[in-house]
């Protein structure tokens, strides 16, 4: 079965996203797709090394929601930003200790953090231990900080299935929004 | 086989014996010789006995067509005049060869030796026997060819090899002018044989190209025959071993311009300009040799002179046109032939015999080889033009020619004066050869000590000179038959009445003969203050000066003018190439115009405008990046950045026309090359420098703008235009001759897919090709960025590292999906290609060549390879049907649950067109990365070719 | 009411490629250029899918997201160039 | 208009590949070369006249534009980017052979002499 | 009807982002301070431009979704662009801060 | 089976260069004996088809089956059929060569690449299509430049960049010409071209004329026509020398362009009905004839090494047959083209046997290299020697050898010319400079052994008994020569047969386009337009 199937899970996006390329569910597409989806994962399996590790699916999905709608909100407060004065933008760059671990965990808050706020990561170290991240307009790094880490390290901790240590002290935010 | 075809026999039979006596010249020294001799009997009693079978049918030919086109045959004659110069080859070689034999020290090569002189001897023939025009110059410059080698045949000598070079230049020359008016000479008469030519002599004289024609026939003559202003070159051959100056460069070779003088004497003789030219060049060479052989020291030099001024007298005897001139001239050409070879074969063993040819240091022989001397002193007077000897019929032929036309050239008493002081001169310069070498006293230090050569080697010689008596006592009796039918050849026509006896009673030529002899013999005894006189004054003026100023002109002009034009720089030839093709374009453009009213193309309008504000501002966008990338080239980085947009903008504009597949495959190649070039940015300077002046950037800048205005003009005014095209063709039969929609994809792979065919080899090639170069390549990378600072040693960025996971199969599905629509919708096999060439290179950029490497593992060449030949392979199937390559076949399927399944095997070729792209993009690309294995870190390699100024590390120094 | 605000949309994207245009002949910094060349790709997808609903035809479709998957490749690859200079190590 | 403003395009892309392509580094030669391609590749596509929203592709439109430039052009494009591959690499080999990147190698007429006989392999 | 307000309105919205983000790049006085225009609010206006798109063909006749897959893609590369620009730039030694508070200061 | 036969000249190359590309690596005596066996069987089937008369009425072949102008096609008459065989027989004598002296070892792939330069030039010989032509121009270029600088060297490096760079101009400007041609006259297919020329709209001539003159251009930038001839004594003169010997046949590539170009499209035609065809290219090749010829003269005169005399050499046939193909007037042109044609094969062989020469001089003077200055003897010097005096005296044009007769087959032809003077002067003159050069040349590698340091003259005899490797491959083109010139009668008389089929268009236009021009309305599809598109 590994052999034939190495990741079920890329197989089945992967005929979705055939699916969703041919804007056809007719069966023709669905035997293509399928095919497809069989072969390329036996092409690039090998390359896979993040694995998947997703614990808590629930909490991905409302993650997922959580960032769309910051995006958005993100969004109107850049353009404020933007179009206003931008002298009075106070921008930094700062570093961020991570106690989230695990290569996909990492980038997946690393491409949070540069979807949403007025934020973007710019670099994690080699060692994996922290982030720089660099926010267009912050009064306080420190503040930065801990929203971030309380409102998207400590999901996604939760979501892989890593002991939750960023929001520990926070837990009425996270009560909040559950 | 008629007997005369066998003239060709004669001919060729040297040049088969050539070879064999160079081979047989490895087993035994002498064999060469007899092989030479031999051929040369065999040819002389074959040619024998032609002549006695033929001799009442003279003139016979014989002519196979060799290049019809060029009036080239393979034709020999048989008439008088060839009949006697045939004779005087093969005779005189034989007795050349006997003399060789004998006279080539150990040292030499008998074989190289003896094979030069058969081919010689063969081309010789092949002059004097051919019938056709053309036929003749190739043997002609045979002669040039064989004589250059025989000249240089002591090749460590650096006479030998100046003499050999000049000969041949000179006679090269005129064996070339001679082609050009053979050539014309034939274009009149409209044939190039012989006894065409030959009868047609009026037609020749009266046509406007006479005068070319004759022209160049005798500069080819002057040249060969060493006639003034080209008569240098022939003492510069006394270089070549004695038997060879006695062969070539008196009895046989420089004979061949007088030998065409007499061949055309009735095609081109007569006219005013013939008289002119040919009497005087031989006039002034009459006089110039035998003034100057007086003051040769060196026995072959003076020799040499005299052989010129015999040959300048044989051409004044031409020159005059007459038909006596001519008797006379044959007459001198047979009577020089036997003396000068004796002359030339006793100075030949005297130098053998002493050591030397220095007429100073010789002296008083007679004593040690008397029988020498005798042959010498005999052979001497026939030159001088003693009675009794052959020379002096001759001379007196001659004398009473001048006298007879001097009424026609100036002064009646001018020509017989000047003819009278050139006789003088020689019976003066005869004197001094026997003086000087066999009287007098012998000097003291004669490198060796002299005696009487080997007995073979003086029989030639006792031959000859028998022959020089015999002839002088009773010439009608020995020569008169021979004599006639070589005249009659001449002139092919009896010749008038001529009186060969030896006593003709007294009158002008007599007398003129007894100043000659008795002026010769006053002017040798009170030569001491002529010779200082001489010393002083005209010693110092020699032709060949003229000659290596013109040599050296040559080389001058030759390296100068190359120099000039290829200077080896690309700016150069770009800029040539370039500029033709600007004014090819102009001209082409011009060529027309007034020929017919040209609309102009901006008046016409007519075309609807499909345009939109949008398409303008992107068209401004890519010509804005198109200038900057130029004007800011240096700043290497950002010129890449800015192609890339325009890279971007030009498929933009391909989407926006309708050309979907063009837009795509515009944006895969445009990933590409700029991964490309960044791979390679490495391993360069970062930024350019400026190396070219302004006013060399002014120029280039005005080049570009011609050439840009122009491809701008070319390009509106045609698509302005209406136009047709076979088009229609391709959208009607798309379907059901190709099997798809998208017109653009069955093109590619089906109506031209041959072209694709030929594309992806070209890629597979670039491919093979930069793998092959990037094979041991090991270069010095750049430890700093363009900005001076070293690179970061940071691993892989884990966020790319990550995500680009995930996008590779996307990416993949995607390419397999561009790959499968191809045929109906845009897409296909190129671009599906490129698409996954470039997620598989993210692959590399994210995770390093190991890893990736490691984890991928193409079989790139296979791949490559493969692709090939399943385009080939499809292409080859359908010959398997009898059809041509490349013709595709479809099919129809009905599955169940699928439903309609159209297939056609273009979608095969355009698998094997897939997997070229991505075995040779991949190729190309891990090759140029994988450089960084052999990299040698160049640590000021910055430093040296990029000049970051110190402050540009600090910011802005990219703009 | 497509056409009014698909032309007001182009007018805005076509502002958009004009103001990355301005700040990728500024600069001052390479890595500026690559952000405008990003930038850039990103605004060349918008215009194509404008197009696209201009000339009521998706034909265009594939390319936008070649542009996408292809101007992210690009902007790895400069960027990398600017990091480590050898971008295929 | 357009094609007015097209045919410009064409003339400049193809001048200014031009006036690199006169330049004296290899790195500049190669940029010139590409512009040149994109250059005569517009020009070609063009020859086919240019139409909107007229893909050639059967049943989509009522009058396709011409296929046969695009096909064409197709074939240039990847055999220019072939050709300017090889052209880039041997640039490189160049660099690496003569020790700079300029395209005359800097050219010394005395070392060239002796180069000529003695960078040949001996037999 | 509605789905040409719609559109209209995605495109509109889409199109002011796609503006907005390359404002913030031109406009915008240092590096990092640039890097948040383009990664976020063109990224934003192309998804919704797409998102018009989308409604637009579905209505039209057919479902059309493919452009979704667009969207996917830009949002899975348009945060590691983004760092690795910022990566870049950290290289450079760009600072994070504003320069016009420097102007300030001087 | 001709037409399959027709087709195995050109796929057996590029079948072949597939398979070395996998086995060229690991299986060297294979590689070898695959790549000598392709090129064995190209010059058997070429020479076979010629003689059994294959090319006496053009030959058409149509790719995958679709008929001219709409599919490509193969046009095989006698004279791409001459090219093809002289591409065969000038490649064996190269291949053998670098086998011999182990050349083909000097880098990977090189015979791939030799049977991919094969595919490309039998490919651009036989192509109808001007298109097509282009891209087999890239194919053979691409292959060339890999041969080129296959094997290593500062110079040959250099040079190849200029080749390179010189061919990539070229073929923008050969998209650019056959891009204009297209736009006006609105087909790629020559013989369709040559019937729509008369009907193009008068306002379009001077563009069409524009494309004629760029598409010329490119071909006299392969043929290395004066002031276009700049690439090439570098690149000749410094690739190995069977890659040299081979590109032997790569000027004729142009030439043959425009032979080809000048003979189908522009004889007896017109464009629009204004501008006579006849003239309009023939005068100025003529003219960059004499020029070439003259300055290559003058090249072989400043050459300071063998190779790149024989470069120059090259280049002075280049004007030579530029020379008879301008020759247009009456029936001179096609006894210039005869006589061209057979200059074309002697110049062809022979250029590629001295270079082959010039390789062994090269490698066994160690001193001196082909350096043209004194050394101290070589092995086998009278050998070499004598084959440097025999390839001097054919390349030079002096009889017995070919040169010669090619030459005055075309001086004949030029009788008539009003150009005849400076025909005459001009290919006299620069035959006479030749001359001198190359009996410097020779008297200064052979006969002037020098001393040096170390090395007394003649300290070193010149051994016999050293192997020289290949040296066959350098005397084989003499007896070719040779043979050219024994057998010159039945030969002009065949080359006079081609230069008629040559001169009379019609017949290639009536074998491409048998119906004439087709309204493509009403053009046959494939296999009777097969509507239903039926497999077969
Ligand atoms: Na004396
Ligand atoms: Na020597």
């Amino acid at each position: 079965m590994k052999r034939v199937l190495p990741q079920p899970v890329l197989s089945l996006v992967l005929l979705i996203s055939w699916l969703v390329l041919n804007n056809s569910i007719a069966p023709g597409s669905i035997v293509m797709g399928a095919i497809v989806a069989l072969i390329v994962p036996w092409i690039t399996h090998r390359f896979w090394e993040i694995g998947a590790g997703v614990k808590d699916f629930t909490a991905l999905i409302g993650y997922v929601g959580i960032v769309l709608v910051d995006i958005i909100q993100a969004n109107f407060v850049v353009a404020r930003q933007v179009l206003g004065a931008n002298r009075s933008l106070n921008s930094q760059l700062f570093e961020l200790e991570l106690d989230l671990e695990g290569a996909l965990p990492i980038s997946i808050l690393a491409a949070t953090i540069t979807l949403t706020p007025g934020t973007v990561s710019c670099r994690v170290s080699p060692d994996q231990r922290s982030l720089w991240v660099h926010a267009l307009h912050a009064d306080d790094a420190q503040t930065e900080i801990t929203t971030i880490k309380q409102r998207y390290e400590a999901r996604l901790q939760r979501i892989f299935g890593q002991p939750v240590t960023a929001g520990a002290t926070e837990s009425t935010s996270r009560g909040a929004e559950s | 086989m008629q007997a005369i075809e066998l003239l060709a026999i004669v001919v060729l039979l040297p040049f088969f014996a050539a070879p064999l006596a160079a081979w047989s010249a490895r087993f035994n020294r002498y064999a060469a010789a007899w092989v030479a001799g031999g051929a040369t009997l065999v040819a002389l009693a074959l040619f024998a006995w032609l002549v006695y079978g033929h001799i009442d049918l003279m003139p016979v030919a014989t002519s196979h067509a060799w290049i019809e086109a060029a009036g080239l045959s393979f034709g020999f004659r048989l008439d008088g005049l060839s009949m006697m110069f045939t004779g005087l080859i093969l005779v005189i070689g034989l007795l050349i060869v006997i003399y060789a034999r004998y006279y080539l020290s150990p040292g030499d090569s008998m074989g190289r030796f003896f094979a030069y002189l058969l081919m010689f001897m063969g081309a010789m023939l092949g002059v004097v026997l051919s019938e056709n025009l053309i036929n003749l110059v190739i043997f002609w410059e045979l002669t040039s060819l064989a004589s250059f080698l025989l000249i240089s045949y002591w090749q460590h000598r650096k006479e030998a090899r100046y003499g050999a070079r000049l000969a041949l230049a000179i006679t090269g020359a005129g064996g070339l002018a001679l082609l050009g008016g053979v050539l014309i000479l034939g274009h009149i008469v409209g044939s190039y044989e012989l006894t065409d030519v030959l009868a047609a002599g009026e037609l020749i004289k009266n046509h406007d190209l006479y005068a070319p024609a004759l022209i160049l026939i005798l500069l080819g003559v002057f040249t060969k025959s060493a006639q003034f202003p080209f008569h240098f070159w022939l003492p510069n051959a006394m270089a070549a071993p004695t038997p060879v100056s006695a062969y070539l460069h008196s009895a046989t070779m420089v004979k061949a311009g007088i030998f065409l003088l007499a061949r055309f004497f009735p095609a081109l003789a007569g006219t005013d300009l013939w008289v002119i030219i040919v009497s005087s060049a031989g006039l002034a060479t009459f006089l110039l040799g035998a003034y100057t052989a007086l003051f040769r020291h060196d026995l072959k030099g003076l020799l040499a002179y005299s052989t010129i001024s015999h040959l300048g007298l044989i051409t004044l005897l031409f020159g005059f046109g007459t038909q006596l001139a001519a008797v006379a001239g044959i007459f001198h050409i047979l009577n020089h032939a036997t003396f000068k070879a004796s002359l030339f074969m006793v100075a030949g063993i005297v130098d053998h015999e002493t050591g030397t040819r220095d007429m100073r240091r010789l002296g008083g022989l007679i004593r040690f080889m008397p029988h020498t001397a005798a042959l010498g002193m005999i052979a001497a007077m026939a030159m001088a033009g003693v009675p009794l000897f052959n020379g002096f019929l001759s001379k007196e032929m001659f004398f009473t020619e001048s006298v007879r036309v001097a009424g026609s050239m100036g002064p009646v008493w001018l020509l017989p004066l000047l003819v009278s002081l050139g006789g003088l001169l020689s019976v003066a310069y005869s004197l001094r050869f026997v003086h000087d070498t066999f009287f007098g006293r012998p000097d003291g230090d004669l490198p060796k000590k002299p005696h009487e050569p080997p007995g073979m080697m003086k029989r030639p010689v006792d031959l000859l000179v028998v022959l020089c008596l015999a002839v002088g006592i009773l010439p009608a009796l020995v020569i008169g038959p021979l004599l006639h039918i070589a005249v009659t050849g001449v002139l092919q026509t009896e010749p008038p009445y001529y009186s060969l006896s030896l006593w003709h009673g007294f009158n002008i030529p007599l007398l003129m003969s007894a100043v000659a002899l008795a002026g010769g013999v006053a002017l040798y005894l009170m030569r001491r203050p002529i010779f200082r006189w001489h010393a002083l004054s005209l010693a110092h003026l020699d032709a060949r000066v003229v000659y290596n100023r013109l040599m050296e002109l040559l080389m001058r002009t030759g390296a100068g003018v190359t120099a000039m034009v290829d200077t080896g720089r690309l700016g150069r030839i770009v800029l040539f190439t370039l500029a033709f093709a600007f004014g090819a374009g102009i001209l082409g453009y011009l060529l027309p115009l007034g020929l017919e009213p040209v609309r102009n193309a901006v008046e016409r309008g007519a075309t609807p405008d499909n345009g939109d504000w949008v398409t303008w501002l992107g068209i401004g966008l890519i010509i804005l990046a198109a200038m900057v990338t130029t004007v800011w080239h240096r700043q290497r980085l950002f010129a890449l950045i800015t192609m890339s947009v325009v890279g971007l903008g030009v498929a933009m504009i391909f989407a926006r026309f309708s050309a979907p597949d063009l837009a795509m495959t515009q944006l895969s190649v445009e990933v590409v090359t700029m991964i490309l070039l960044l791979l390679a940015l490495f391993y360069l300077p970062q930024q350019s420098r400026k190396l070219s002046t302004p006013a060399r950037r002014w120029r280039d800048a005005g080049i570009a703008t011609a050439i840009g205005g122009g491809i701008s003009a070319l390009t509106y005014a045609i698509i302005s235009r209406p136009f047709e095209s076979i088009s229609g063709y391709f959208l009607d039969q798309s379907v059901p001759g190709g099997g798809g929609t998208n017109v653009v994809n069955v093109i590619l792979v089906d109506f031209r897919g041959y072209d694709t065919f030929g594309e992806i080899t070209v890629l597979a090639l670039a491919g093979l090709g930069i793998f092959a170069m990037l094979k041991g390549l090991s270069l010095p990378a750049s430890k700093r960025d363009p900005f001076g600072r070293t690179w970061t040693e940071d691993p892989h960025p884990l966020m790319l590292r990550t995500f680009t996971q995930i996008l590779l199969p996307l990416t993949l599905l995607f390419g397999v999906y561009v790959f499968l629509r191809g045929h109906n919708e845009p897409g296909g096999g190129f671009i599906a290609g490129l698409i996954v060439a470039s997620a598989l290179v993210a692959q590399y950029m994210a995770n390093g060549i190991e890893t990736a490497e490691r984890k991928l593992h193409l079989p790139i060449h296979g791949i490559l390879g493969a692709g090939l030949l399943i385009a080939l392979g499809t292409g080859l199937a359908s010959m398997g049907f009898g059809v041509p390559f490349l013709t595709s076949a479809m099919a129809h399927f009905s599955l169940p649950l699928i439903g309609e399944i159209h297939l056609a095997s273009a979608i095969a070729f355009d698998l094997g067109v897939f997997l070229v792209v991505v075995g040779s993009t991949m190729l190309i690309l891990l090759n140029l990365g994988r450089l960084t294995d052999h990299a040698v870190e160049h640590p000021d390699y910055s430093a040296i070719e990029t000049s970051p100024a110190p402050r540009s590390t600090r910011r802005g120094n990219d703009a | 009411m497509i056409h009014v605000s698909l032309g007001i949309a182009l007018v805005l994207i076509v502002i958009a490629m004009g103001l990355a245009t301005y700040r990728l002949l500024k600069g001052p910094e390479t890595a500026d250029r690559v952000l405008a060349l990003d930038t850039m790709s990103i605004n060349a997808i918008a215009l194509l899918i404008a197009l696209g609903i201009w000339f009521e035809t998706s034909i265009n479709f594939e390319a936008a997201l070649l542009i996408a998957v292809l101007g992210f490749i690009t902007t790895v690859a400069l960027s990398k160039y600017l990091i480590r200079g050898d971008i295929v190590e | 208009m357009t094609n007015l403003a097209l045919s410009l395009l064409i003339g400049v892309l193809t001048g200014a590949g031009v006036y690199l392509v006169l330049r004296a580094q290899t790195f500049p030669v190669v940029l010139g070369l590409t512009l040149m391609s994109y250059g005569v590749n517009l020009f070609l596509f063009t020859m086919g006249r240019l139409q909107t929203a007229a893909p050639a592709v059967i049943g989509a439109v009522e009058n396709p534009t011409d296929p046969l430039p695009q096909a064409l052009v197709l074939t240039a494009i990847v055999i220019a980017f072939a050709m300017t591959a090889f052209v880039i690499v041997l640039a490189l080999k160049a660099r690496a052979a003569l020790g700079n990147d300029h395209v005359d190698g800097m050219h010394i007429p005395q070392a060239d002499r002796v180069l000529d006989r003695k960078e040949e392999p001996r037999a | 009807m509605i789905f040409d307000l719609i559109v209209s309105a995605l495109i509109l919205f889409g199109a002011a982002f796609v503006l907005l983000g390359s404002l913030g790049l031109a406009k915008l006085p240092s590096f990092f301070m640039r890097l948040h225009g383009p990664t976020k609010a063109s990224t934003l206006g192309v998804g919704s431009i797409l998102l018009g798109s989308a409604v637009y063909f579905s209505a039209q006749g057919g479902l059309s979704v493919h452009e979704i897959l667009i969207l996917i893609f830009l949002f899975l590369t348009a945060p590691v662009s983004a760092l690795l620009m910022a990566r870049a730039g950290m290289h450079r030694g760009l600072k994070g801060d504003n320069p016009s508070h420097e102007d300030k200061r001087d | 089976m001709t037409a399959n036969l027709i087709s195995l000249l050109v796929l057996l190359p590029v079948a072949l260069a597939a398979i070395l590309t996998m086995t060229g690596q690991r299986l060297p005596t294979l590689s070898r004996g695959l790549d000598v066996a392709g090129v064995a069987v190209l010059l058997a089937v070429s020479a076979g088809l010629l003689l059994t008369g294959a090319g006496d009425t053009p030959q058409v072949i149509e790719l995958g089956s679709w008929a001219a102008p709409f599919g490509i096609v193969w046009v095989f008459d006698r004279l791409s059929g001459l090219m093809l065989l002289l591409t065969a027989t000038v490649a064996l004598l190269a291949l053998v060569y670098a086998i011999r002296r182990d050349e083909d070892q000097a880098g990977p792939h090189f015979h791939a690449l030799f049977q991919a330069q094969l595919f490309g030039l039998n490919g651009a010989f036989l192509t109808g299509d001007l298109f097509n032509l282009f891209v087999f121009f890239e194919v053979l270029l691409l292959a060339s430049y890999g041969l080129l600088l296959h094997g290593n060297g500062r110079k040959r490096t250099r040079a190849g960049f200029h080749y390179v760079v010189v061919n990539l101009i070229g073929s923008t400007l050969f998209l650019f010409a056959v891009g204009a041609l297209y736009g006006t006259v609105g087909s790629l297919n020559l013989a369709d071209i040559t019937l729509k020329l008369p009907d193009v709209a008068p306002d379009a001539v001077p563009l069409v004329t524009t494309a004629i003159f760029l598409l010329f251009t490119v071909f006299l930038i392969k043929g290395a026509a004066f002031p276009l001839y700049l690439w090439l004594p570098g690149a000749y003169a410094h690739a190995s020398i069977p890659v040299a010997a081979l590109f032997a046949i790569m000027t004729k590539v142009g030439l043959y362009s425009v032979l080809r170009v000048d003979s189908v499209m522009l004889s007896d035609n017109s464009i629009g009905g204004l501008v006579e065809t006849t003239t309009l290219i023939a005068p100025w090749l003529l003219w960059l004839g004499l020029v070439t010829l003259l300055l290559a003269a003058l090249g072989v005169v400043a050459a300071r090494f063998v190779r790149r005399q024989v470069a120059y050499l090259i280049i002075a046939s280049v004007g030579t047959i530029l020379i008879a193909l301008g020759l247009v007037t009456g029936n001179a042109g096609e006894a210039a083209i005869g006589g061209a044609l057979y200059y074309w094969m002697h110049t062809t062989v022979l250029s590629a046997g001295f270079f082959l020469l010039a390789g062994l001089i090269l490698h066994h003077r160690p001193e001196a290299g082909d350096g043209i200055e004194s050394a101290p003897p070589m092995p086998h010097a009278i050998l070499v020697g004598s084959l440097f005096f025999a390839y001097a005296i054919a390349m030079a044009g002096l009889p017995p050898l070919t040169g010669f007769f090619g030459k005055i087959m075309i001086l004949a032809a030029a009788l008539d010319s009003p150009l005849m003077a400076p025909i005459f002067a001009v290919i006299l003159t620069s035959g006479l400079i030749m001359v001198i050069a190359l009996a410097r040349a020779g008297s200064r590698l052979f006969y002037q052994s020098q001393a040096t340091p170390g090395h007394p003259a003649h300290a070193r005899p010149a051994d016999a008994r050293v192997a020289l490797p290949g040296v066959g491959m350098a005397v084989l083109p003499l007896v070719l020569a040779g043979a050219m010139v024994v057998g010159a009668q039945p030969l002009s008389g065949w080359l006079a047969g081609t230069a008629a089929q040559i001169a009379a268009s019609d017949g290639y236009l009536d074998a491409v386009m048998p119906d004439g021009v087709l309204d493509p309305a009403h053009a046959p599809g494939k296999f009777g337009a097969d509507q239903d598109g039926g497999s077969h």
